[in-house]
């Protein structure tokens, strides 16, 4: 059976190590921080955070202190604040360790493209662009397929690209996938998933 | 020299002109400069070019000057948040560049510390590269990114000492402090403006040199995303780490 | 994941390697990292690259490291405080590559913040702009200078939280922080080390991703230049200003 | 008779005007603090700290809080502290309103020599080409012949640059030049101090 968003949000969990200061994107990335359990992991806010909190408690939100989705967050005993610029600086400079981040869709080669559909959506980048360039190690959390059933996994990208042969990992609900020489290696498969399951989901090359 | 002015709009007279390039603090509708940006708007001041990572919402923050029409042009990373921002962008009323998030806070504090280009691994291969110089350096390749020179920064602080040192309040700060220094001439607004010497000199987030022009005022601070969580047992309880 | 080691030679041990390049924080011999040069001199690593404002005194500072020659090659601004160095230095023992101070600081920070290259007017027509890139930009020629990504970092703060989360005190911090972000590993030694949440996360001047390895010990912390006025009345008075 | 060093650093602090945030160099610009009267000047040291105070009182020497000289100095009101990078990105940025400095050398068309003597002076530039290369106004002050009485305001300077055409004004003990199009304009003389004498004492063009 294919994972769901909380047993994708698991798996890309075991992604991170002791230690690490992470990045985690909008939608399933952000369940990740359910379940690192007793690891020690600082999660960084782009607008100018480390050590980012859960939700507050109603009645306790603080208009001063929002996560980058906007949301109101708490602050934790190991928190500092920083400007916008010192944020980049650590995301451009390699000091985040990881970032777990959605796609639209995802190439063999590890291009990204999770930002815009041309005529549809223009919202902007937001950070995504300096992330998937900075971060040590880009790992992507997404469904395997669209609405429409059709790949995510894809052997060229044909959205505006958020980054170039940027990615290192795909986790989706199928399994788990690398971007390797010549294509993408599988890691592994959710339970009940075979490896043609895989690969019949799946329009890249996998090597 | 008196630094403190009596409100937003005598902080900017003089210093509007139309067509002219203003940068301004706040990330989403956080930290940013709500009285400047509502005196922006009295002021009719037209033509602008706005560099701001966000675009406000509907009928806040930046949002305003939008539906006076008084931008022809956003340097933003996001406008996700703005339904009136996205009509006149489609109609091609409004002017957009867009700038990776971290390129647009490290272009503001370049032109502030006089560093007319950079170079940068962000957006390399996309869109964002296209007609930028490339340049490689041991191996990789870079692109080149401006300084952004405004005429004018508006930003936000908690506190400020009559000489514009200032301190900013958890994540309020983000791009208040890059925003300022690119600016020829900053106003800031603050919520309170306290004695000179009651703020520790190790604790000053942005100098007063930064600063030219001040006022204190009563801010909304409106909440765009209000998340929380059930409170376990009815008892007020700050979070903390286990 | 421990931060905190018991000595500045437990905190370097597998760090060292013959030939490296070593950032080191401080200006003249306020803010350096006294107990990490003792290490180094300890360990005995040599053909060191250093990249420090200053080269320390005679018999102090980096100038310990100097008399053991263990440094092939300084990056400095200013080096005149030193009769050891300048003896190497015209020998020709000791290379040495001029910076003019905002550039160190600022090549230190880029190189922290991934920027492989910035433009700078400092020292446009003068003998450090030799052989480096000129390019103009709107009218005015500017110099290419390059980012420091150093092996190593070595710098001193006041206090930090075992998540290396740092403070420093007053001019003491000067090149600490940017010299700390250079660093693909950074050690940190400081005069107390406090307990997690003990420190305003709002006061923060160098977060704790920038700090690997953190030492607390005694600082002798020397000055170089005792100057004093007259005190009028002989009763303990504090400078304020008028 | 011409200007001692006091007198100097007097007509010095004329220049600066309420507001201005100003370097001072080492040796006679030092003075020009003593001068400021009650206009509201802000001194930085760029060593990282704005509002630099007068030397302490005996006893009350604080390691941590030096000036650029290496000079124990304490704190006023208005101070504020920060690190070097950002010390000079104000300094690049254009901030600083004006620098006085000393020099070894000024030439006619406003380049400065300050900071090497080849084969004989090894120190280093400092931050002196981060101040005549970005901040607002330069203004030199020194003796206007070197202790061989030859002129130190020259039509080229012959040490290596401390920056090029960056001198606005000239201050030495015989008077005040601006440096112009096509030379030096004399802008007033020391008391008793003639302009044929100033002329006779300075190899550089005056128009």
């Amino acid at each position: 059976m294919p994972w769901d968003r909380n047993q994708m949000a698991a798996r890309a969990a075991e992604e991170l190590e002791d230690g690490m200061y992470v990045n985690l994107g909008i939608g399933i990335p952000t369940l990740v921080a359910n379940y690192v359990g007793d690891k020690d992991i600082t999660l960084q806010s782009e607008n100018g955070m480390l050590g980012m909190g859960p939700f507050p408690f109603e009645g306790e939100e603080d208009p001063d202190l929002i996560n980058a989705g906007k949301q109101t967050i708490t602050e934790l005993h190991r928190t500092s604040y920083f400007d916008s610029a010192t944020s980049f600086g650590m995301i451009r400079g390699g000091k985040i360790a990881a970032a777990v981040l959605g796609a639209m869709e995802v190439a063999e080669n590890g291009d990204l493209a999770n930002w815009m559909i041309p005529g549809k959506l223009v919202k902007g980048m937001g950070g995504a662009m300096d992330l998937v360039a900075g971060v040590g190690r880009v790992i992507v959390v997404m469904d395997h397929t669209n609405k429409h059933g059709d790949s995510k996994v894809l052997k060229a990208c044909t959205l505006p690209l958020t980054g170039k042969g940027v990615v290192d990992r795909i986790i989706t609900n199928l399994g788990v996938l690398d971007v390797v020489e010549g294509g993408l290696k599988i890691v592994e498969t959710a339970d009940g998933v075979s490896e043609d399951d895989l690969r019949a989901a799946t329009e890249a090359t996998i090597v | 020299m008196k630094k403190v002015y009596g409100s937003a709009s005598e902080a900017l007279d003089g210093l509007l002109q139309d067509g002219m390039l203003i940068a301004s603090g706040g990330f989403g509708l956080c930290g940013i400069p709500e009285l400047l940006i509502d005196a922006l708007v009295k002021s009719g001041v037209k033509d602008l070019t706005v560099a701001s990572n966000n675009a406000g919402v509907d009928g806040f923050g930046l949002g305003k000057l939008l539906e006076t029409k008084q931008v022809a042009k956003m340097m933003s990373s996001y406008v996700g948040e703005n339904a009136e921002f996205m009509r006149q962008y489609l109609s091609g009323e409004l002017e957009l560049e867009f700038n990776p998030q971290g390129t647009l806070a490290e272009r503001m504090r370049a032109g502030g510390c006089g560093i007319p280009g950079f170079y940068t691994k962000t957006g390399v291969g996309t869109v964002i590269a296209e007609g930028k110089e490339h340049k490689e350096f041991n191996g990789e390749t870079y692109i080149l990114e401006e300084g952004i020179f405004a005429d004018l920064a508006i930003v936000k602080a908690w506190k400020a000492d009559e000489t514009g040192n200032a301190i900013f309040r958890k994540t309020a700060r983000n791009f208040n402090p890059p925003a300022a220094m690119c600016g020829k001439v900053c106003v800031m607004e603050v919520e309170e403006i306290v004695p000179k010497g009651s703020l520790d000199p190790d604790h000053i987030h942005l100098p007063g040199i930064y600063v030219h022009r001040l006022i204190q005022g009563e801010h909304e601070k409106r909440i765009e995303q209000r998340t929380t969580r059930p409170r376990p047992d009815g008892t007020a309880r700050k979070a903390e780490e286990a």
